[in-house]
Parts: structure tokens; sequence; C-alpha cells
């Protein structure tokens, strides 16, 4: 069966025999099979998007003993499509002094920043966009015009609060974004590579997380941080700035914002996948035997995937409603003097061990990179013990110099 | 890659001259230095040609716009830092009134 | 490789094809009814008082100075981590090295305050 | 016309077109804007010439940080008179003629070598340019002093912006 096997290549196999029988170019039929499966591929995308409305609303519900949407269909699976319809009838006002096209590019840019990060997501060995050679950085990148779409739409819209909340949370963004590069170069040094599939790969024997659980643990609060979701939810603060920079964007418009931030986090949860728990494979070698070589199948690896991206999103969402929000000075100081060196002294962990210790067999390596990233970990929140206990000391008898100032 | 080498040097040469336009005309300090930008990626825009077409086993193309970057991240850097304190002491980005040395 | 780039390009396409379906479909079907007192911008429910351009914190701008210099010289160590493994260990002394220089910067703008939010 | 050359002309005029209106624009922000426009039309052009690291770094550095900060400094002065009044000098046809005799020198020169009509050969065989750029950047025989220099550079460049942007205080 080369479907089960291998289901993107037969379609576009089959399609191309097709496109050639009517007498298509072989370029034109290689833009045409490009451009039905990214449709193909972008429709999953969003549609897991509005699936993704209900499952955030009904896990919030949980976490905060409600029951969440529950009127329309089958567990309220209905809503997210009757939100919809409601979103798109709705007016949509553009405020006196916006800037009319930034205005509408904002939106536009959000969600295009999320929707190309799915080119390079790897959903099965078979099943994905492309094997970017480069595609650690193409993450970065697409970052990098998710910042331009917020900080455009806060402009355009001539509002006090949402210029307010776009600077808070351009300069979120770009300071979280410095661990989160670093910590990108973990998984790279330790599959030699920085295409996501090699990554992957790399991974079948034994997880990144338990090769380096710390650069797990910082790409996680910086992938928060960039998502801009609480904790960090800076730029929207309700209570203080209203909701920041998408104050003033009225229905399709906000819906689009919204969206945006949903496939965002389950994107993330992806990478985090892809990066640390091996993707669509990681089963420690089980898939070799005999018995487990079904877990080779294209669509059981896209399920495993979509699994584990599912697990990394529930994750964020947990962190999301668990924690309050921190203030701003707070989150700076916490990336610059916390984040940014404990990210670069793993990295340097990292490229040593892997020097070091390339030596020795399989486990002695793993159980290497484990330990010494135990042993900075504990270092770590030693110091931290160390500077809380001479915080509380000066705050529980200040010196008589500091009251004078 | 059936498009010749001097297509490239032309789209890089017109780059350049509409930077060296845009810092010599403009008034505001911010605009020139972003006439300055313009300039700098004409350069690499020759620099990765060359690369490409005369000898691509030699990364020495390649290198030298990395650092071009590193460069213009400086120069971007180090400029702004300069047009803000001027702006915050004497309140202008106009190039023309920036006329006194001391501070 | 040129074929992949050419994939990311009609994915960029696409990706802002999608988001403009929408907006376009809500114009069609959306009620069009503006007012002046509908398009004031928002402001807690009082009138607005002033422009929007408030002063900033020139700190927002410290941050993304040093933000400038860190992202340009992390970018720089990939091409280093991809060559790893085929040279020797003074590789990741170089790599060291580099990293202790960025460093420094850090030690220096931590020392003198910038990254505190004062 | 092949396809090749109208892959290279679509990012070339998005380039051209964008750096034009960098010049011309009034409004500061606008002119920010497009010039991210340009630098992107330049990122593509790395691509189609198969410098995929360089395609990439260029939307990082140039997009997500230089631009980020050029927006924030237009933000941070914009108060007073940003957009008001002229945008270019009153002899702004001098440095147009300048810029034009300059082009149309380099356009002159460039025609005039045989050696630059020529179409690129392929890549040879096996190169992988991201590795190779990883190898001469690290190895001692080739560029790892530079690669040093760069980040001695961009050090001076943070210690002499914040320093510049503080103001001495101590």
């Amino acid at each position: 069966m080369p479907f089960l096997n291998d289901p993107v290549n037969f379609i576009s196999g089959w399609m191309r025999s097709l496109l050639f029988g009517w007498g298509l170019p072989s370029g034109l039929v290689t833009v045409i099979i490009y451009f039905i499966g990214i449709t193909v591929l972008v429709m999953f995308a969003m549609v897991l998007d509005i699936f993704l409305v209900w499952v955030e609303r009904k896990v919030v519900a949980r976490f905060q003993d409600r029951l969440g949407p529950n009127r329309i269909g089958p567990f309220g699976l209905i809503q997210p499509f009757a939100d919809i319809i409601k979103l798109v009838i709705k007016e949509d006002i553009t405020p006196t002094g916006a800037d009319k096209l930034l205005f509408n590019l904002g939106p536009v840019l959000a969600i295009a920043s999320v929707i190309i990060l799915w080119a390079i997501l790897p959903i099965s060995s078979k099943i994905f966009g492309v094997d970017l050679n480069v595609a650690v950085l193409y993450l970065v990148a697409a970052g990098a015009l998710g910042t331009l779409s917020i900080i455009v739409g806060g402009w355009a819209s001539n509002n006090k609060y949402a210029l307010l909340g776009a600077f808070r949370m351009v300069a979120n963004m770009v300071s979280y974004e410095i661990p989160m590069v670093v910590v990108l170069l973990i998984p790279t040094i330790l599959a030699n590579s920085m295409s996501v599939q090699d990554i992957t790969q790399a991974q079948s024997g034994m997880w990144f997380a338990v090769l380096s659980p710390l650069a797990l643990l910082i790409f996680l609060i910086s992938a928060i941080a960039e998502l801009g979701r609480s904790p960090f939810d800076l730029n929207e603060a309700e209570s203080e700035i209203v909701a920041g920079f998408h104050i003033e964007y009225t229905g399709m418009k906000f819906g689009l914002f919204y969206a945006g931030e949903l496939l965002h986090a389950f994107t993330f949860g992806g990478f985090i996948a892809v990066l640390f728990f091996g993707g669509y494979g990681g089963f420690f070698g089980l898939e070799k035997l005999g018995i487990f070589s079904w877990l080779n199948n294209s669509f059981v690896q896209a399920v495993v995937f979509l699994a584990k991206a599912m697990f990394g999103y529930w994750v964020i969402m947990w962190i999301k409603y668990s924690m309050p929000r921190i203030r701003i000075d707070h989150m700076l100081t916490f990336n610059w003097k916390f984040l940014t060196p404990l990210s670069l002294v793993v990295l340097v962990n990292t490229a040593v061990l892997s020097k070091v210790l390339s030596g020795l067999p399989g486990w002695g390596y793993v159980l290497g990179m484990f330990l010494s990233n135990l042993i900075i970990g504990y270092i770590t929140v030693e110091i931290l013990r160390a500077y809380g206990r001479k915080q509380r000391k000066t705050e529980a008898n200040p010196s008589p110099q500091r009251l004078q100032n | 890659m059936n498009v010749p080498l001097s297509w490239y040097l032309i789209l890089a040469a017109a780059l350049f001259s509409i930077g060296l336009f845009g810092v010599l005309s403009r008034k505001n300090a911010i605009a020139i230095l972003l006439g300055v930008e313009l300039m700098l990626n004409a350069v690499n825009i020759n620099l990765v040609a060359f690369w490409r077409y005369l000898d691509p086993a030699n990364m020495a193309g390649q290198v030298f716009a990395v650092i071009v970057f590193a460069v213009a991240a400086a120069e971007v850097a180090v400029g702004l830092a300069l047009i803000i304190s001027v702006y915050r002491r004497r309140k202008t980005v106009i190039a023309d009134e920036i006329d006194l040395m001391k501070w | 490789m040129q074929t992949n780039w050419l994939y990311i390009g009609i994915f960029l396409v696409i990706g802002i094809i999608v988001p403009i379906v929408p907006l376009l479909f809500s114009r069609l079907v959306a009620p069009r009814k503006p007012n002046p007192i509908k398009q004031s911008t928002y402001e807690c429910g009082i009138e607005t008082v002033g422009d929007s351009w408030v002063q900033f914190k020139a700190q927002y701008y410290i941050y993304a100075l040093i933000f400038l210099v860190f992202d340009v010289e992390t970018v720089f160590l990939f091409p280093w981590a991809l060559s790893l493994k085929q040279f020797p260990l003074f590789v990741v002394l170089e790599g060291i090295l580099f990293i202790s220089i960025l460093v420094t910067g850090l030690v220096f703008a931590w020392r003198r305050g910038m990254l505190e939010w004062a | 016309m092949t396809v090749d050359r109208i892959i290279f002309l679509v990012p070339a005029a998005l380039i051209l077109g964008s750096a034009v209106m960098v010049v011309i624009t009034r409004k500061l922000i606008h002119a920010a804007l497009w010039l991210v426009a340009a630098l992107f039309g330049v990122a593509i052009l790395y691509a189609i010439l198969q410098a995929s690291f360089l395609a990439v770094v260029q939307v990082v550095v140039y997009i997500g940080a230089i631009a980020i900060l050029f927006i924030f400094a237009v933000m941070l002065t914009r108060r007073e008179m940003l957009d008001k009044g002229a945008q270019t000098r009153s002899n702004w046809w001098l440095p147009a003629l300048l810029g034009l005799l300059i082009l149309v020198g380099l356009v002159f020169l460039i025609i005039g070598q045989p050696a630059f009509g020529q179409p690129a050969a392929a890549l040879p065989a096996g190169l992988d340019a991201l590795r190779s750029l990883g190898t001469a950047l690290v190895s001692p025989d080739a560029f790892v002093l530079p690669f040093e220099v760069a980040s001695v550079l961009l050090l001076a460049a943070l210690v002499g912006a914040v320093y510049i942007a503080t103001g001495n205080k101590e």
C-alpha cells in the first residue's frame, strides 16, 4: 500500500502524471502541485485553529472549575463556528486617525507569521512541507515577522494603550529572543544539523529533553514570552492597558489576532516536541523491533506528533491559567540577569561535553549530559537562594545609608 | 540561474545610488541612517552575487557578507544611540541643526 | 535547495492570502455605519485627551539596543555550532572566546545599571 | 524572458520600489517600514542565489532587530518635528544628480565587462554552502580572526552605544 506509507508522494506523483498528461511544462506542474499541497496544509492548520478555540475554552473552564462551552453541538463543539460567524458579521470599525493600510496589515502579518511556520513543521517523516537546512533559524525569522505585526498594529491604531501595549510586547519579545536563539543552538549542536528532520532523526535513541533538560526549560519559558501569553501577557494586560495592541481592532481583525495567538501556541508546542521530545519519532529504538515496525508508518507518526504538540500546548495553557502576570521590570530583569546568562552557561556546557564525551558509549554520553545539567541546575538554585537570603536580610534591617537615599 | 551577473550588479548599483541620494538629501538624521542601510545592503548583494557566480567553493564572499551584517548592526546601534542622545538634549533630529561639537 | 525556497515563497503568498479572505468576506457581509463617536479613539470611556504620542521610557530603547548586538552575535554562533563535529577541541575554545566577549558586554551593561528599569 | 529572469525581476522591482519609497516618503515610520520591505526583497535575492543562511539571517538581523530599533527610535523622537515641514533639503536635485551620475557610470562599467554577462554555473556537486560557511568561519587557516574581531566590534558598539545613550552618570 504505497498510499499508507507515503501519502504525500503518492498523491503528488499521481497528480504529476495527470498534469503531464495534459501537456503542461514540468516547472508549471511543480508549482501547481506545491500550490495544492500548501493549500491543503494551510487549510488543515486553519481547521485545527478553529478546533483549538474550543480546546482552549474547554481547558480553561476545567482549570477554573467551570463547564465551558456546552450548548451548541455535542460538548459545545460547534461553538467556535458560531463565534466565527459572529466575528464575520460584526461591524469593522477603523478609528479616526488610524493609518488605514498598516491597520489592516497588522492582523494579516500576525497570522501569516504563524502560518509560514507550518512550512517546516515535520508532521511525519513523509508528511512535511520542506526540509530546510536552516530550519532552526527560519523559526526565529518567522518570529521577527510576528514582532513586526504587533508593532505595526499597535502603531497604526493611533491609541495610547495600543502603542503602550505594542512597546511592552516588543521589548518582551526581543528580550526573550536571545535565550531562545541561544537554546536553539543546543539541538543544533547535539544533532549536528539545523534541519528539523535531522534533529528528529537524531532523537530516535534518546530525547534531547533528557540530554539537556535545562535547555528545554529555557526554551519553554522564552517560547511563552514570545507568544505573549500569561505570565508574560503584558501586551494585553486587561487590568492595566485594557487590551493592549489590539484594543481598537473589532470583528474579524480581532479574530485574526486571536486565532493567530492560539495557532502560534500550538505550533510552538509542536516545535518543543520536535526539538526536545523526538517529534514524530523518539521511541527509544522501539521502532526497530519487528513487532513495533508499525510505528514507522506515516499516519502513526503524524498522530504521535500531533499528540506531543497538543501536550506541549496543554503545558503552555496550564502555565497560562495558573500564574499571575509579572511586572515588566521583573520580566526584563528575569530575562537579562537570569535566563540569558544561564542559557549561555548551558550552551558552553553542551558544546564542551559534546566534544569531550563523544568517545564514550551511548549511555555514558547521555548520563554525562544529564548529570552536568543537574549540576548546573543545582548551582543555579543555590545562587538564587543565597541571593534571596541576602535580599531578605537587607529588607529586614535596612542600613541607615539606604534610608537616607 | 539564467540571469547574468551584470543584472545583480546593476541592481546593487541602483540600490546604492538610491541610498546615496537618501543620505545626502534627507534632513532627518534617522532618515540618513535608513539611506546608509540601503547602501550597505547594495554592497552585500554584490558580495553574495560574486560568491555565487565567480567561485562558489570559496566562501570568502559569504563570510564577508556576514561581517557586513555585524558592521551594519554596530553602525545602527551607535548611530541611533547618538541621535537619541542628541535629541534628548537638543530636542532635534535635524542633521543641520546639530552643529555644535561640544556634548 | 532552490525548489525548497520556491516552496517557502508560495507558502508565504498563501499565508498572506488566507487571512485576507475572511477580511474581504467580512467586508461583504458586515454592516458599515460609521459615525464620529463610534470611530473615536477608545480611552476607558472618557473623551480622548491629546494625541497618542505619549513620551516613552528610553529604557525600552536601551533593551532593544542590547538585544540588537546580542542577536547578531548569537546568529553568528550557528555556523560555529554546525562545524563542532568536524574539528578538534580548539573550535570549542574559539566559541568560548566568542561567547566570553559577548558576556563581557552583558557584564558591562549590568554594571552600569543599564539592565535596571529605572 | 525565461522563468529565472522573472523570478529575479520580481524581488528586484520590490527592492528598488521600496528603496525609492524609503528616501522620498514624508512619514518617517513609513520610511522605516518600506526599508523592511526592501530588506525582505534582498533576503529573497539571497535565497535565489542559494545563500540560504544569509537569507534567514537577513530577516532575523535586519527585520527582527535593526528595523525594530529604527521604529523604536522614530517613536522616541517623533514628538516635536519629525513629520512636519520639508523632509528633504532645498537643494535635493544635487544629490539626485550625483546619484544618477554614479549609477550611469557604474552601469557603463558593468556592461563593459563581458565576463559579467555569463549566467551562473551550477553549484559544485556535494557543496553544502551552510557547512562550508561554518568551516570557513572557524578553521584557523581561513577566517577565524575576522570571526572573533566581529565579536569585539560588536562589543565595542554595545559599550559605546550604552555609554552614549545614558550619558556619563557616574
